[in-house]
């Protein structure tokens, strides 16, 4: 069972970067919502992982349309973050261990179904370094990262999302390595546009219902319209979910949600899946 | 297609140390290597962040772009607001492929 | 008919840059594969075609190991080449037209299948202005090109250059442009190596008769080991016959081939295939 | 693994004309931006084509950079084969993945 943890978690840059702007009546709000955030690492740590592969999205850090891959996965010896300004994000500039021996068989053996790009540098932007500063704050597990195109259209298709959900999970399947699978992106918000600050509650739910019952065909329906129009450009991020849904092959176990953030600019979301 | 050399010019800014000096130093000499149209390059030196939006530029670049010419966030915000007041739905891009970049808040809330 | 015709031809940088190195005795077999190339012209404008798909193996023009991908297609106004010396490659810098509006739809049909890179800036090198200084010598027909990695591993697999070659196809068939497609590159060579200057006949011969025949189970039988060994670092370029073949879906029906131009430094190709 | 800045190094100085300038200006300078071992700084600097050869830099990078230090070309063919006799097969990369990089011209042959 070398998939030995599956999970997906919001990397919105407030959630560390102004922390200190929550009002006062939600700090209780906040400080459980970092609690939880500790639980999954405790999670993770006991399912003792060899690697953790983080699914995200970045945000024009590395990626950009002069070369902009559907799938990309990290295959460097290490990697450095944050890239934005330490202060503005709240988190300490790093470098964080790879293990690129094991990121070539895994992309050797992925690229046998999914045509993914693979790169030897990779500079980490909020989407990885947010999740990394609480699941693995030492820095000192492997990480290998992978960018979905959640950015420059036209976007990297939901039901290829899920495919590659599909091959990643064959492909841990014949590594040694204990892999923590992490997601991280969405669900709705509305990043640096004129609705930027905006939670669509009930879009959250019920895509985070489709989620945790491990609906993939639910979640594969949206159009990119539709998504935009109800959920924000953030919502394009949903592939990370969903990739790591089609991983794992099982529903939620365990959750948290809330909405009561807003400084943070996104429903905050953290989720375990089983691995079936 | 132009929207692709305003938005390469705004990513180097943020990304590109040596890029970003020469914005500092002289824009006007870094302008020339971009294939720019003249309302391109009015909405960047201005600049004219609403316009911008509207030409397509992708947030997760604009907002980088803004506080480097001292506009606060809730500025910049409004700024989009009013470029799709002035200049109608964005042209290009994400935005346009996904309902024209307006507001939705009010539909929806 | 969108797919109006598929052929293949070498693009090594001597073919142009050292046409004034053919020693006398061999001016003949040089002029006639001149001659030959422009009949490949004349049987591409015969099809009247509305943009020419040029499927490629660049050399690190654009393309590195930041941000490798299996396989990208351009989507630009326009595209500038040649990005090596003038004089070198004796070929004039100029600027192609490109078709992004084609290159959009092609590009979001192609993606639900295959996971393609795409870039809204490309600069030619040899491996694309070489066919096109013979093939559309007026610059006059849009362009829209395409790259297989075959320089840095892991390289896209053989197998993974058909499907996109099938792929290709259908999408072109959507389409009611009439498309043009080249592949270029191979076969047996050994560019910048030990070996430079090599030319393994026999492989060659092998190789286009399994191309000419529309074999793609023994195109796509080699192992990258068995093709450095007898085809050189130039022979992993096989995956643009291979795309083509794949998009054509024929066996040939018109070639050349020359192994007598060793100052070239490849085995000189053309080659039509049948569109079926 | 820093293979991968060796020939990112001669990668950005084949196509970038900032790299290619600070390259001709001050190469001690340049290398600092790069993560590479004493060998490879030693074997950038000679330079020593055999050696980066057996390194793994690719040769349509490797063959950009020898015409910088004025190696014509059929030295430095002879030089990526006097690179395999004196530090052995190939130990990184393209070739290394495919036998070594010895050369296969007597066998075949
Ligand atoms: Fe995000
Ligand atoms: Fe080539």
């Amino acid at each position: 069972m070398p998939l030995v943890y599956a999970g997906v978690c919001s990397h919105a840059p407030g959630i560390t970067g102004r922390k200190h702007l929550v009002d006062q009546a939600s700090l209780s709000i906040r400080d459980e919502f970092y609690k939880k955030f500790d639980e999954m690492r405790q999670q993770i740590e006991s399912t003792r992982p060899d690697a953790m592969v983080v699914v995200a999205a970045e945000h024009f850090a590395n990626f950009f349309m002069d070369n902009m891959p559907a799938f990309c996965m990290g295959m460097a010896d290490f990697y450095d973050g944050p890239i934005e300004d330490e202060k503005w994000l709240g988190i300490a500039k790093t470098r964080i261990p790879g293990n690129p021996e094991l990121s070539l068989r895994l992309i050797k053996s992925i690229m046998q179904e999914v045509d993914l790009a693979y790169a030897q540098e990779w500079k980490f932007d909020h989407g990885i370094i947010v999740p990394l500063h609480f699941l693995t704050p030492k820095y000192n597990l492997p990480v290998i990262p992978v960018n979905i195109n959640c950015q420059g259209p036209p976007l990297t298709p939901l039901h290829r999302a899920k495919i590659f959900g599909e091959v990643l999970r064959r492909t841990f399947d014949e590594v040694p390595e204990r892999i923590a699978l992490i997601g991280t992106g969405g669900i709705s918000h509305w990043p640096c546009t004129p609705d930027s600050g905006k939670i669509n509650h009930d879009w959250d739910a019920r895509f985070l219902n489709q989620f945790l019952n491990h609906d993939l065909k639910g979640m594969t329906s949206y159009s990119d319209e539709e998504t935009y129009t109800e959920a924000g450009q953030g919502g394009f991020e949903i592939r990370t979910f969903i990739t790591v849904s089609a991983a794992a092959n099982g529903p939620g176990d365990w959750h948290y949600y809330t909405a009561e953030l807003p400084v943070f600019a996104v429903g905050c979301t953290l989720a375990r899946l089983m691995i079936n | 297609m132009s929207l692709y050399y305003v938005q390469k010019l705004i990513y180097q800014i943020n990304r590109d140390e040596n890029i970003r000096r020469r914005f500092d130093e002289n824009f006007n000499d870094l302008l020339v290597d971009y294939e720019l149209s003249d309302e391109e390059i009015h909405a960047l030196k201005k600049p004219d962040i609403g316009l911008l939006y509207v030409l397509g530029v992708n947030g997760q670049l604009l907002m980088h772009y803004a506080p480097l010419f001292g506009i606060e966030w809730f500025d910049y915000l409004a700024a989009m607001k009013q470029g799709i007041e002035e200049h109608g739905p964005v042209r290009a891009g994400l935005y346009a492929m996904t309902g024209g970049g307006k507001s939705f808040a009010k539909e929806n809330e």
